[in-house]
């Protein structure tokens, strides 16, 4: 029993950071109807801002996750100007391969300046750390993680939902010509869109090298899941993505440890075929 | 219009230039500059071989517009037939091929019917989500060989074996082969009735259903005649490298190459693959020849501009390119007349 | 109209693209007769999940090269002191990417001896890589000089052209069991079950199977077989049941990041097993030790260098100068100096067979025992099918972030550290 | 036997009742109106007899066959054949082949097809675009498209969804002269209109629906002065009006 809580721990822990990476492709998937391939690749540049501001500067990444999300800002809304403007109203495919090269040059670039050496930081100020509550062992790093994707999923909710902006956003995610008609300067909305939703993955990647190395291979894998989680939780949720994103790491764990572990991520796409079958547009999809 | 004839599509002066290439292709090893140099046939060699493999993608993601990125699946399933035959039961190839075809059919059969009934970016992750568990599902399956993959023996090359070790001329034929076929057949539906279903269907799903076209039969068939076709293109892929694991075939780095080189070229055309592959290809292959020594992954950071330049620039791929061109001198010319 | 002109503009680009890798033919080999130049090709995965390691290699191969090329006196390892061989030959590498894809690997194989004109190949580190690559050597009867693939299997072919240097994993196996027995027996460790844990690629599966194997034989219990996909987000579940079986022994192959993370999620869950023994790359890696600090202490592995066997062999430190110059700084691992090894033993034997029959140089390299500074043991000879007799790599543990010879006892420096102390009295 | 009988059809979506117990019938060779102010669910009548949605209750018969929850397809492969009220051109095909998919229904080769395609296009004056995308035409030229595609599967009952609503006068006598022809050429009609300008002088008979009943099926010259239909259409202090100053024929 102790066994399965704590399984049931840890996929909590990681499911909540899941679910902030995909909150971030969520946004932009449900604004523009744009599937960023990149997102994995802005999760691992996130990582390497918060590893080098460690590294140079001394810098804890729990202080400097605020930085990789600036600059993962910064990168999201680069990528519109520079890519995503020219591929909005072409078919969805465009914007798809356009990312995918992108995230083909970024992984690259990253791989040619930083060498592809894995990274550690081993003398942060969470690494390492647990908190033993009975027999259960909690990873401090993790929850830290988890805590900090809580409240910034937490706050892009309200972001979209209550506050003048967030209707703004809305009105163009629904209709983008409607909504340029009433006032609302729609491709200001869709480069901060990206920049915001850039900036979720860039927290996500700034408090992770506290327990896991840095290299350029780093994303690939959470870019996947976050595609998952989005598409589970349906079309442009913000808590559809959270919960799936939670459900994807508790079914990741539990399958993990009681199936075995070469099948986990066979659980997780299983577990989003299974749930799109049962409901083609997602959980909280309509 | 350029291009888009309104007369009988069963046989039209496009295709008299097809059979003028055709008849270069089966020229080119004789060609002195190319026979001595395997590496540039080598090079031809994967532009037939993926530019048929994309021909074979095109049929359901272009003509039908299911944008399937799953085929690296039924790709392996062909590769895994002809390699089984091979190394597991000491046979010739032959009868592996073609029981991967008709596996991969079946395959694309049964998990394609729940998946149509997804749309959009649904439809597209779920066929990730495929690609990700038969990977995972073949890595630990020791009958096809697990981890560890197939490694083909060293065995009497020839047309049998459908193996050659000293010149690639042979390999070459057979790319050939499977090019003519694959093509043959998109170029035939294009002018047959299944051909212009599968169009409608991708136009409007419902409005071909009103006009008494079965849409869910006719994806299925498409898919199914896709993944056949994908098949074939694995199985000899698999005889060319002579070594089989799910990371090289079952991956979706795989799948991707097949959807982007028919969008680069141009998706829904018959040319298109043929285009995209002979640019991406060279590119891919000549670029790490030059620079992949060097390490720092160069190569691969040019090939991912490029990919963005072109499909921001031009997204109905390099037929678009030539169809801007041709209309731009076109228009030139009537300028000149007037 | 500026619109239409730049789609022009990229459609001219992309002709022009065309023109130039086709037309102007590439790979056309630049006539070299003149000069006395042997021309080797490397293969390695220099991007892609172990490019790290690749590029090691690499580098390795390059710095056994400027040896033989220039007059370094002050190596004492062959053909240093001398300028090329043959009577002023020297080596040029030609270097090639495989990405860890084994169909790249052997296009790149074909390019290298039919474009490139090399005369013989190093590589591919791996084994998934190396096997289609040496294949291609093998039909053209050319050598193929393998320095770390650690596959049983690739020995096993019968070849006559490929040569392998590392121990396989089949020998360090055994070894492992070795050191099991041999802790049983001198110090009532009392081990009787046993966990493998690695990840599942061609590299993990050959070693796991073989790690089963050599401890059914000597009586071992194994309790637990954890396979994992590489690059994992965590390895959470695989610690978890690994801590739930608890064995005694962990026998584990692990790459790079991966084995950091398997050590972190074991320190998070506050278990350990008594004993922890890896093959190559993950745990051998110098990078790991430095960075993970005092976690990464007490886990043992095969070796077949590191900086601390200076003491054995001599010759290294100078050789290391060189490299560190090629790496920023990472000293050798037990994986890159293989390349060397096997760059040096090939220079040896061409200079041996006087020529440049590669039949004349395969035959001479499996007639003759080679003097190997780089090499534990410091000889090299091989066997039918190419395998490294004279392979050896010790058992080390890290203590202190340095690695300590353990077994076998003859070789060792340092008393064993047994059990692995638990993490919270580091 | 009628060609199309409806009977006792109820449409349901969750509470909204969009037809409730409709019956009507429509015999060979005859030209039928199907009338109704904004929502009275002529449409969703459409799309129960052509198989879009299921209908809650009641039966459709086809030709004296059940055709009720068929699909789409089947029911236009028995020779029920419509046309969307909003347009749903092939976009990315030409005008030619646009009606040749329909063509392809009937005649399973190239030759006969590609003539009877040629043939419709003719009928429905699209010999000028024939090579133009359908994406590129003007909304009357789609409008003809959705006719002439249909009419190529050469169906035993044609349904028309609004043809006529948005053209000028001059579009819509050109469209009553096609439909007109194509009665004479033996087909049967079920026309849904919204203007009644057109349809009044062609139709054997008008069928009237308001807010998913049927209020009233008759010949047109009676349904003008139907009260019923009148209060439906003009609201009833409209009515009263124009009945007091005796404006209706």
């Amino acid at each position: 029993m102790e066994t399965f809580i704590q399984v049931l721990i840890d996929g909590m822990l990681s499911g909540m950071v899941y679910a902030l990476v995909a909150a971030g492709l969520c946004l932009i998937w449900g604004v523009m109807d744009v599937i960023n391939f990149a997102h994995g690749e802005y999760l691992m540049v996130a990582m390497y801002v918060s590893y080098w501001l460690g590294f140079l500067a001394n810098v804890d990444p729990v202080v400097s996750t605020v930085a990789a999300g600036a600059f993962i800002f910064m990168i999201g809304a680069l990528t519109y100007k520079l890519i995503i403007r020219f591929t909005i109203g072409k078919p969805g495919l465009v914007a798809l391969l356009a990312t995918f090269g992108l995230a083909i040059f970024l992984k690259n670039l990253c791989m040619n300046q930083f060498s592809p050496n894995f990274r550690i930081m081993s003398d942060t100020w969470l690494s390492g750390k647990t908190l033993h509550v009975g027999g259960l062992i909690i990873a401090l790093p993790q929850l830290t993680a988890a805590v900090l994707a809580l409240i910034v999923v937490g706050l892009l909710y309200l972001l979209v939902n209550s506050t003048k902006f967030g209707w703004a956003i809305q009105a163009t995610a629904m209709d983008r010509e409607a909504a340029e008609l009433v006032g609302i300067n729609t491709e200001r909305i869709y480069i901060l869109v990206f920049g915001i939703g850039g900036a979720c993955v860039g927290v996500a990647g700034g408090i992770m090298p506290s327990y896991l190395a840095v290299h350029p291979e780093v994303g690939s894998m959470f870019g996947l899941i976050a595609f998952i989680c989005v598409a589970m939780g349906g079309f442009g949720s913000i808590p559809g993505a959270f919960i799936s994103g939670l459900l994807v790491g508790v079914v990741e764990a539990l399958a993990g440890f009681y199936i075995a572990p070469v099948f986990k991520y066979v659980a997780v796409f299983g577990l989003y075929l299974a749930v799109i079958f049962l409901r083609p547009k997602g959980i909280f999809g309509w | 219009m350029v291009g888009r004839s309104v007369e009988l599509k069963t046989f039209s002066s496009r295709d008299i230039a097809w059979l003028a290439f055709l008849a270069l292709l089966v020229a080119v090893p004789f060609i002195p500059a190319i026979a001595a140099n395997s590496f540039r046939l080598h090079v031809l060699i994967l532009i037939l071989l993926f530019a048929s493999m994309s021909q074979a993608w095109n049929i359901i993601g272009g003509y039908c517009g299911q944008v399937s990125f799953g085929h690296s699946v039924f790709f392996g399933i062909g590769a895994y037939g002809a390699g089984m035959a091979v190394v597991t039961y000491g046979m010739v190839p032959w009868p592996g091929i073609v029981v991967g075809m008709i596996l991969a059919a079946v395959v694309a059969v049964i998990i394609s019917y729940p998946c149509f009934k997804l749309s959009g970016h649904y439809f597209a992750i779920a066929t990730f989500a495929i690609v990700e568990i038969f990977n995972r599902v073949f890595l630990v399956w020791d009958w096809v060989g697990g981890a560890l993959g197939l490694d083909y023996p060293i065995i009497k090359e020839g047309i049998g074996n459908l193996m050659w070790h000293q010149s690639k001329v042979g390999y070459y034929y057979i790319a050939l082969v499977i090019f003519v076929i694959i093509f043959g057949m998109v170029r035939w539906l294009e002018g047959h009735r299944f051909g212009y279903y599968m169009r409608a269907v991708r136009e409007g799903q419902e409005t071909a259903e009103s006009l008494g076209v079965n849409s869910t039969a006719v994806k299925l068939i498409a898919m199914a005649l896709s993944a056949a076709m994908a098949a074939l293109c694995g199985s000899f892929f698999v005889q060319y490298n002579l070594r089989v694991d799910p990371p090289m075939v079952m991956s979706l780095d795989m799948s991707m190459k097949f959807v982007l080189i028919t969008i680069l070229g141009g998706a829904g055309t018959l040319v298109g693959p043929l285009l995209g592959a002979s640019v991406l290809i060279p590119l891919q292959e000549y670029s790490r020849a030059i620079w992949g020594g060097l390490g720092g992954g160069v190569d691969l950071i040019i090939f991912g501009i490029l990919i963005i330049l072109m499909v921001v620039k031009q997204p109905d791929g390099l037929i678009g390119i030539i169809r801007d061109v041709r209309r731009w001198l076109s228009k030139k010319r009537t300028k000149e007349e007037l | 109209m500026f619109y239409r002109f730049s789609r022009l503009m990229s459609l001219v680009a992309c002709m022009g693209l065309l023109c130039v890798l086709f037309g102007f033919g590439y790979g056309t080999t630049p006539a070299m007769a003149q000069e006395k130049v042997i021309k080797i090709g490397t293969i390695f995965p220099l991007t892609g999940p172990v490019a790290t390691a690749g590029q090691r290699c690499q580098a390795a191969v390059q710095t056994a090269v400027e040896i033989i090329n220039n007059k370094h006196p002050e190596i004492k390892t062959p053909l240093a002191d001398q300028e090329g061989i043959l009577d002023g030959y020297k080596f040029v590498l030609v270097h090639a990417d495989s990405q860890g894809k084994p169909d790249v690997g052997k296009a790149e194989a074909e390019r290298l001896f039919n474009q490139e004109g090399v005369w013989a190949i190093i590589g591919s580190y791996n084994s998934a890589v190396s096997k289609p690559a040496s294949l291609v050597a093998e039909r053209m009867k050319r050598i193929f000089m393998c320095g770390a693939s650690s596959s049983a299997a690739l020995t096993q072919r019968d070849m006559n052209f490929f040569f392998r240097l590392a121990p396989t994993d089949e020998t360090e196996s055994v070894e492992f069991v070795e050191v099991l027995k041999w802790l049983n027996a001198k110090k009532d460790a009392n081990i009787k079950t046993v966990g493998v844990i690695y990840e599942n690629s061609e590299f993990g599966k050959h070693a796991a199977g073989e790690a089963k194997k050599a401890s059914e034989a000597a009586g071992l219990k194994i309790v637990c077989d954890i396979p994992f996909s590489p690059g994992a987000t965590n390895l959470n579940s695989e610690v978890q049941t690994l801590k739930n079986a608890n064995p005694d022994a962990v026998l584990a192959a692990l790459l790079g990041a991966d084995y950091s993370l398997w050590i972190r999620t074991m320190k998070q869950m506050a278990w350990a097993p008594k004993i922890a023994i890896s093959y190559c790359s993950g745990y051998q890696d110098p990078v790991i030790a430095k960075q993970l600090g005092p976690d990464a202490d007490f886990f043992m592995g095969s070796t077949a260098y590191s900086p601390q066997f200076a003491s054995l062999m001599p010759a290294v430190a100078d050789v290391e100068k060189i490299f560190k110059e090629k790496t920023g700084g990472v000293p050798f691992d037990g994986d890159s100096i293989q390349e060397a090894v096997a760059m040096l033993v090939l220079a040896q034997a061409i200079q041996k067979a006087g020529g440049l029959d590669p039949e004349k140089v395969a035959e001479t390299l499996h007639n003759n025992t080679w003097d190997s500074p780089l090499s534990l043991g410091g000889k090299v000879a091989f066997a039918k099918g190419g395998q490294n007799v004279k392979a050896h790599s010790v058992v080390t543990q890290l203590q202190g972030g340095e690695y300590k010879r353990i077994f076998p006892e003859d070789m060792a420096d340092t008393q064993i550290v047994f059990p692995i102390k638990p993490w919270n009295q580091r | 036997m009628p060609l199309l009988d409806v009977q006792n059809v109820t449409m349901k979506f969750g509470e909204l009742v969009a037809n409730r117990r409709v019956s009507f019938t429509v015999e060979e060779k005859s030209i039928v109106g199907l009338i109704g102010p904004n929502g009275a669910g002529k449409t969703t009548l459409f799309n129960c007899v052509s198989g879009l949605c299921r209908p809650t209750e009641g039966t459709i018969l086809f030709n004296g066959e059940n055709i009720t929850g068929l699909k789409p397809y089947q029911i236009a492969s028995r020779g029920a054949v419509r046309t969307f009220q909003v347009v749903r051109p092939l976009k990315d095909m030409t005008v030619f082949d646009n009606v040749l998919v329909g063509a392809f229904l009937k005649c399973s080769d190239n030759k006969r097809a590609f003539k009877k395609a040629e043939e419709c296009i003719e009928l429905c004056s699209l010999g000028s675009v024939k090579g133009k995308l359908a994406g590129e035409l003007s909304i009357g030229g789609k409008k003809r498209l959705e006719m002439a595609r249909a009419l190529a599967t050469n169906p035993k009952l044609l349904m028309l969804d609004e043809v006529m609503a948005g053209l000028t006068s001059t579009e819509v006598k050109e469209s009553v002269d096609v439909i007109c022809n194509l009665r004479q050429s033996g087909l049967t009609l079920m026309v849904v209109e919204h203007v009644l300008e057109g349809i009044m002088s062609i139709a054997d008979k008008i069928v009237v629906l308001d807010g998913g009943i049927k209020i009233a099926e008759d010949s047109p010259e009676r349904i003008v002065n139907d009260d019923r239909v009148i209060e439906a259409y003009l609201g009833a202090k409209y009515s009263q009006r124009y009945k007091s100053e005796g404006r209706v024929h």
